[in-house]
């Protein structure tokens, strides 16, 4: 059952359809505020006891000219009355603010699904930048839609005249007054949301004004107008969700407190030093705001700087982070190599994005695995973990902070554009509950008689120990160079060189030992076929398999958070499965590494086109593979 | 900024390490090493505060033969790692080591920006115009026409003068030193030292290898006081064996000249005055060169300006007074939330 | 160095390319580009002839909008590729486009060397004095104090001087130009393309959506005349609403004052004329700023010196020259060979 | 037969013994010319008609203190009757030019192999100096050697002092006394070393005169000495070597010269940008004083740049290389990642050292096989070849230039600081022998009436087309975000990214119709093992297979110069052996590929002391695995 906190739904006023799940999409300029629209119904959607997920869709440019299609900004949310994985397929609702958006997203639309459009912003000229030729809604292009045609515009002009603001401000409540529509088309509460524009425009209270009135005219809008065929409101009922608070997060909000939990979980200073690019800017920006949490921030003059800083300050005795994309992580390889070699903690975030080179930055994708098993001047194991939704970021930044600062070496954390700026609901966790796993740093009484070895060894994680500066007595000399097993010292000696090169290898290959069994999440541990993910093609392989499950099919889903090292069971795991197959949003990445150690014959599925996976994809692939079995369940 | 140095019971050799130093013989880095080591006893840092960080070069491997911290880290980056050890300890007293390759070829950038933030360390160039451990390429302090195995036929390029860069990158600080001024070094080097933000010293080294006598002119003990213009806050430029020459701006131009003192009846009263605080006189006399000028050394400029690091902490220490006690449990409850009941 | 524009028959529309502009509503780099086309066509060398570089940035979309060659290449490297379309064929009229972060931040230091080698081609940086295209962080050149995602208490990095950097970077030409100036900027763009090496021009440009009214103190039509001073070669330095403030050097001091022309008798003649050969000169002018100083805008530096390529070309043409043909057969069989017989 | 063109062979004094092959080192001080000494003995050798192959070995620092251990410089040559693969596992003779020498290489020597101390150098002070505690030649430390002690200095500062030399300059000849005496005891003639003295003073006449008169002071005293035990010199016969011209060549000589020649095979202009960097240096250093062959070099203010202005040239329509080790390409991965996506023609040398981070960069290694393969963000395939010997870097050079100008795309050549410092005797071949493969930009008048589309595509090789700057009617703009299949406009669009994706892939993986069969070098084309090597390994594993298969092992030897793509039929060839070996200088990376494209079980050997694989330890390898199997023949 769901309570929501201090907020009291409205009585339904006609009777309503009951669904049990929705795929609304908002669409229109970049100036037509999407994003804010989509988040507050996002948080409106929580609150009556939804599950959902989110996926916001930018475009590239920052202001493109105003109608056109390359400056259309959507964001598309999933909710429903059970659980829900990704952010939909389809839109079963479109929103289109002006021809731009219906121009780039009609062609996504479910068939018979609905479209809402602002006529206000059908003009010729509007047309004519979103490159239509003829009026979509006066020839036969929306035919196979139901279409709800209103003029937005001036209804919203209508709403908010009495406030006094001008015909620019009334304009840019339009996207309020749509906002009411859809609250009244699914039933939800408009009172957060008042809450919401009240606190935002606190020092412009017209402002504030106007928007709630032009919501609450879309609101009543959808209650009297005569909406057209048999539309008359849809009940999407509360999901079974595990009981607890909740919120809305961002992968960048719970990465980037994950990372600061983290090192307060190690008891160490936090120094992030990063330099922006899209779309990992976020992080640098939210712990930037995070300074009495120990957190000091960083913008360096380049990835290179950002990379070398952050190994600077774990040299003395916090724990450096450095976040980046694809083509900035590029840069800081040869970091990461002095990290790998002179065994110091640092956490390097890859919000990945669609490449190669400067890509697709706004575009999501996975393509960074090989780079980050992989990308490095000769024999230099490093760990690689992914995070595999926005909320799982959080756990996975302490995850990043612990193995980085128990074995004395680099983490690759990956995460990436779609997984950093959907936002998931969370059931907030207790910090409280989270084992401290606080560094102990040597001290001068652990050395005895003799001078410090920074290159000793735990017998256990074969980590070396980690000697702050500021400390008397410990003073040790590091470098790149390789280092004399135990002294440090430089060490051109064969046999040392091969001694230690076995040393990171088997200490990061150790680290197997220390991370939990690889579990299936729907499935059996053996049978016809496993799907193998990673990172944030998580919700729709989930959804799918289950999807297949319910249809009889014999699929498990197998997902992975740590990719390097792998789980110890996972070869064995995976040999007991007819087939494997590896969804990646990149050319087949995962894929190569499983087939290299393992030798099992997985097979990729790929998709590079700068967006998330469809279910249908996913289903699509497993079947063609089952469907041809001879005999056997499906 | 002109603190003196405290009495200090440390001596020149608390700050050597047990390791062999491994430079060629007769190297001038061997004497930079003699004036570091004499310079900290005098400034008396306890050696488990001192942290020295440098790049790749035969310069760069000064860290090991100091028994403070110290990383040897990669080609042209100490800049950004001797940053992060001052945002992660302002405590630490920073000492990076480069050479003109690494400090200004491919790591020209991380110099710029540690210098324009002012980040409180203390740099030290070694300049022997010359890539040494590489084995002898030219490097973007050579000068033009200098042969070396990648430019057979001369160089091309115009070289920097890394004083000149550094005033054009905003430091705070710009000082020169002579590898075989053992009695001047230490004193440049305290200055450094007191002087909060980047202190950026040039040491002009001999490369006995691949660039001997680069600087014999002005370095040589008996060209010294011909070649060389020892700076003083304050005091007027004289110099010279007979110390009869000084410095002067021309007058009606923007440029200096090299006068004769009792010809024409010039006086010491005619003559600059050195100031440190003038970035533009820091400019023309870091411009000055041999023949035709002496070469200044000492410190040519001395600006007051907050420490990046002392910044970020007094930024850090502010939003801890204002946001009160870092709550995580607070922070995850921020915002927007709700209740999902059993 | 200060050729005259051939008559050319090229428009400013013979420069635009096919491509739909994409920077926001208000942008100065509209003008900039206006400019610039208006500068091509003046100059008149064909569109096949002339390589538009750029990094990554709003401004360094630029070359998409051009009808010439073009390459968009990565963030802060334009400067190197720039380089090498010189060193492959230096007979290429090459223009560089980049920003205060794509050319003073990360490539900072591809900057230092292209202006420093003095590769023959026109830098223009776009500088906001903000990172535009990734929303809005301060940039090197952001005034201290800009709060900024990434600095929401305010930036504490002393900024950098474009100009003045570029001086210390020892190069041969140093103008500036602002967006909204339309009449003058196309001026200064041929004086850069006319110098042989690299111009480097800093073009003060808005950023509508983050860094609204930057330079309104001086671009702004109402406060040019009293924000700005346009220096000319060999004129004096007037300035002023009613051209009566003036520039000269403060008696007895190395910097520079404003002057009322007529007060305490002042006149023409007590004022600075503008030498462009002046690199001190250059760098005094460089570092004016409002409010106290009228900004100065105009070629500050120019000095005649051989381009990179130019003397890279002249060396293989010596070594054609004295080394005859070129025999790959000769060049295996040089050195001790020996036969082996059947 | 060999005939030595002017060059007649002295008759031999003494009754020598006949061996069929010998290794000896030079070691001695960095001061003591032993490199020097080595190229002439491999003079010397070839003349006398020997196949031969060498490894100088140079310490780490420019100029350590003399006498000390780290300051020891060798160089060894491996000679034979036979064909020779190697520079040999361990030394017949070591000649120890000082405690230091001895103390150093000692360890290496053959058991009952030959040292040849020089005594005058057995100081205390330079005993100290090299870490012995007492004198070597006075406790039991050679026994089981034959040693040879003289006072070489002395020897020499008699032999020289009538020619008015300092001190210092008669003490510099020493290596030439040696050589004189290794040159007795080989039986080689001296005239040659005589000319190049000769010719290398020519200014310094009295300074040459002492060098021959050490020369010939050394040869008499094996001739005349009473060498102890029964030697008596010895003779090595000539090896049954391909007739023709031959000359010595170092691995960066032949790959300078390959790059060459093959852009003027490519009718192109070569821009090479590089950054100095052991051991890659040289490679600038050759080209820089290539410039009548239309060579223009540039040394860049770091490797990023030098990539970048590469890039830049091969925009211009001249071929860009850029060269360098490890660490210096991992910051070119940015760029690289630009020319994928740019579709411009680059090669890309990476001389590998020994790593991770600034590693140990004298010493060799091949472990950037990941970088070259893997090392970038996003999907970036680019083409990687290896050459195999000093003498195989011409060609592979040459291949770099065919493949990165035909298809439009980065190619990656590794060499590695073995290869490139190592000399062999190479039969040089006819530069007219070699089929031009001259670059066809487009021309105004390919285009017709459209306009000119710089992403249209050559149906066979999926090569983009390459328009000249300069050329009227083709004016274009590209870069790094993403391209429109056929204008290169920018598009952000899914679909096309996607087919782009695709098709970048398709071009690599098609090259593989264009590289020759993967044949088998030694063995059969199935059965019980292979072992498939790449790079410098190619010599000790030669040798091995040769010696297994004489002594009647089912083994073959598989050498890959193409890495990526793979040679289309190796698949099917792996597939036909029992078992597959990998030897490699890494932790195991080809092995990790070929695991992953085939699926076969290919086991790694690897070797990380920064030293070349002995051909034992190869056989060992093999060995260890066929002999314990049951019954089968071996
Ligand atoms: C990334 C990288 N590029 C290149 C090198 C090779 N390298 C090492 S030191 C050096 C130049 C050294 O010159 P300088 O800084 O002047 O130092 P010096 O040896 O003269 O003291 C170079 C090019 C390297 N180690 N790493
Ligand atoms: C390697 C790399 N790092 C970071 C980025 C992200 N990035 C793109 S443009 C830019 C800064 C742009 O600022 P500026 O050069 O001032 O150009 P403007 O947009 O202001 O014109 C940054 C940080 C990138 N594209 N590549
Ligand atoms: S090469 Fe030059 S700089 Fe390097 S140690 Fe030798 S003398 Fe010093
Ligand atoms: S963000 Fe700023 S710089 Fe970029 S296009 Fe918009 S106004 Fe111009
Ligand atoms: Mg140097
Ligand atoms: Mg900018």
């Amino acid at each position: 059952m769901v309570t929501s906190t201090a907020v009291q739904l409205e009585p339904t006023g006609t009777p309503r359809e009951e669904v049990e799940s929705v795929v609304v999409r908002f669409a229109g300029d970049s100036g037509d505020g999407m994003q804010l629209t989509g988040s507050q119904f996002t948080l409106a959607t929580a609150l009556a006891g939804n599950d959902l997920a989110t996926f916001p869709d930018f475009p590239a440019e920052i202001r493109a000219p105003i109608g056109t299609t390359f400056g259309v900004s959507a964001f598309q949310i999933n909710f429903g009355a059970r659980k829900i994985a990704t952010a939909g397929d389809a839109p079963d609702v479109l929103v289109a603010m002006n021809p731009a958006a219906l121009k780039v997203n009609l062609g996504e639309v479910k068939t018979g699904g609905t479209v809402i459009v602002d006529t206000g912003t059908f003009t010729g000229r509007n047309l004519k930048k979103a490159g239509f030729d003829s009026d979509p809604l006066e020839d036969n292009s929306l035919d196979g839609f139901q279409v709800l045609t209103m003029d937005i515009s001036k209804l919203t002009m209508e709403a908010v005249k009495e406030f006094g603001v001008s015909n620019k401000e009334a304009l840019r409540s339009k996207n309020m007054w749509t906002l009411g529509l859809i609250y009244w088309l699914y039933d939800r509460d408009r009172e957060p949301t008042i809450n919401w524009l009240r606190n935002k425009f606190a020092k412009l209270p017209h402002i504030a004004d106007a928007n709630i009135a032009a919501l609450g005219a879309g609101h009543i809008y959808g209650e009297t107008a005569e909406l057209p065929g048999d539309m008359r409101g849809f009940t999407v009922r509360q999901a079974d969700i595990t009981p607890g608070l909740y919120r809305a997060v961002t992968g960048a909000e719970a990465l980037a407190w994950g990372l600061a939990a983290g090192t307060k979980l190690a008891d160490l200073r936090l120094v992030l030093a990063s330099y922006p690019i899209t779309p990992a800017s976020n992080l640098l920006h939210i712990l930037a705001g995070m300074k009495q949490f120990d957190v000091v921030t960083f913008q360096a003059e380049d990835e290179i700087a950002a990379a070398c800083s952050a190994i600077g300050a774990s040299f003395a005795g916090t724990l450096g982070v450095t976040t980046s994309s694809g083509p900035g992580i590029a840069l800081k390889g040869e970091a990461i190599g002095l990290a790998v070699g002179a065994e110091l903690p640092l956490v390097v975030v890859n919000v990945q994005r669609a490449g190669p080179s400067t890509g697709l930055p706004t575009k999501t994708e996975q393509s960074d695995l090989y780079q980050a098993v992989y990308g490095r001047n000769a024999d230099a194991p490093l760990v690689v973990l992914a995070a595999s939704s926005p909320a799982n970021c959080f756990d996975m930044g302490i995850e990043a902070v612990r193995l980085a600062t128990k074995y004395m070496t680099p983490v690759m954390l990956l995460s990436d554009g779609y997984m950093g700026n959907a936002s998931e609901p969370w059931l907030i966790p207790d910090f409280n509950d989270y084992e401290p796993f606080p560094v102990k740093f040597s001290a001068p009484e652990d050395i005895g008689e003799g001078s410090f070895l920074p290159y000793a060894r735990d017998e256990e994680t074969l980590a070396r120990p980690w000697a702050r500066p500021g400390t008397s007595g410990l003073q040790h000399r590091i470098g790149g160079i390789e280092r004399e097993d135990g002294s440090g010292n430089i060490s051109y000696d064969a046999e040392n060189h091969q001694r230690m090169t076995d040393l990171r290898a088997a200490k990061i290959r150790g680290i197997a030992k220390d991370i939990p069994l690889q579990g299936v999440e729907q499935g059996n541990e053996s049978g016809q076929l496993a799907v193998v993910g990673w990172g944030s093609t998580h919700g729709p392989i989930s959804r799918a398999v289950g999807n297949l499950r319910d249809g009889g099919y014999d699929v498990s889903h197998i997902h992975l958070h740590h990719i390097w090292p792998l789980p110890s069971n996972l070869g064995e795991l995976l040999s007991g499965f007819d087939q494997v197959l590896v969804p990646e949003m990149n050319n087949g990445q995962l894929v190569t590494v499983l087939r290299a150690e393992y030798l099992v014959p997985a097979e990729p599925i790929n998709k590079v086109n700068g967006q998330p996976f469809k279910i249908t994809e996913i289903e699509d692939a497993v079947k063609s593979r089952l469907d041809g079995q001879s005999g056997e369940a499906k | 900024m002109n603190a003196p140095a405290k009495p200090s019971a440390l001596k020149a050799k608390d700050f050597a390490s047990d390791q062999e130093v491994r430079w060629c013989p007769g190297c001038g880095d061997y004497a930079i090493l003699k004036g570091v080591q004499k310079a900290l006893a005098d400034i008396g840092t306890p050696p488990e505060n001192v942290v020295f960080i440098s790049g790749i070069g035969c310069s760069s491997r000064f860290p090991y033969y100091m028994s403070t911290y110290g990383f040897h880290t990669i080609h042209g980056r100490a800049p950004a790692f001797a940053t992060g050890v001052k945002l992660a300890n302002p405590d630490m007293d920073v000492w990076l080591v480069t050479g003109d390759g690494d400090g200004l070829s491919i790591g020209g950038n991380h110099m710029l920006h540690a210098l324009r933030r002012n980040v409180n360390m203390q740099i030290m160039l070694f300049n022997n115009e010359i890539y040494g451990l590489t084995k002898g390429q030219y490097s973007p302090t050579s000068k033009q026409g200098t042969r070396s195995p990648s430019t057979p036929l001369g160089s091309l390029d115009r070289p920097l003068s890394p004083v000149l860069f550094a005033l054009g990158a905003n430091a705070s600080f710009v000082a020169r030193a002579v590898d075989t001024q053992q009695k001047h070094m230490p004193g440049v080097l305290q200055r450094a030292h007191a002087h909060e933000g980047a202190s950026f010293v040039e040491i002009y080294t001999n490369c006995i290898v691949y660039n001997d006598g680069a600087f014999g002119s002005f370095s040589e003990k008996t060209n010294a006081a011909d070649g060389e213009l020892v700076l003083e806050h304050g005091e007027p430029m004289i110099f010279g064996q007979d110390r009869d020459k000084g410095i002067r701006m021309k007058p009606g131009a923007i440029e200096l000249e090299v006068v004769q003192l009792g010809v024409d009846g010039i006086t010491e009263d005619d003559l600059l005055r050195h100031d440190e605080t003038n970035r533009v006189l820091a400019g023309l006399l870091g411009a000055m060169r041999n023949p035709d000028f002496p070469v200044a050394v000492g410190v040519l400029y001395c600006e007051d300006a907050e420490a990046y690091d002392t910044a970020v902490y007094r930024q850090v220490d502010e939003a801890r007074a204002a946001g009160g006690e870092a709550d995580m449990n607070a922070l995850l409850r921020g915002g927007a939330t709700w209740t999902v009941g059993e």
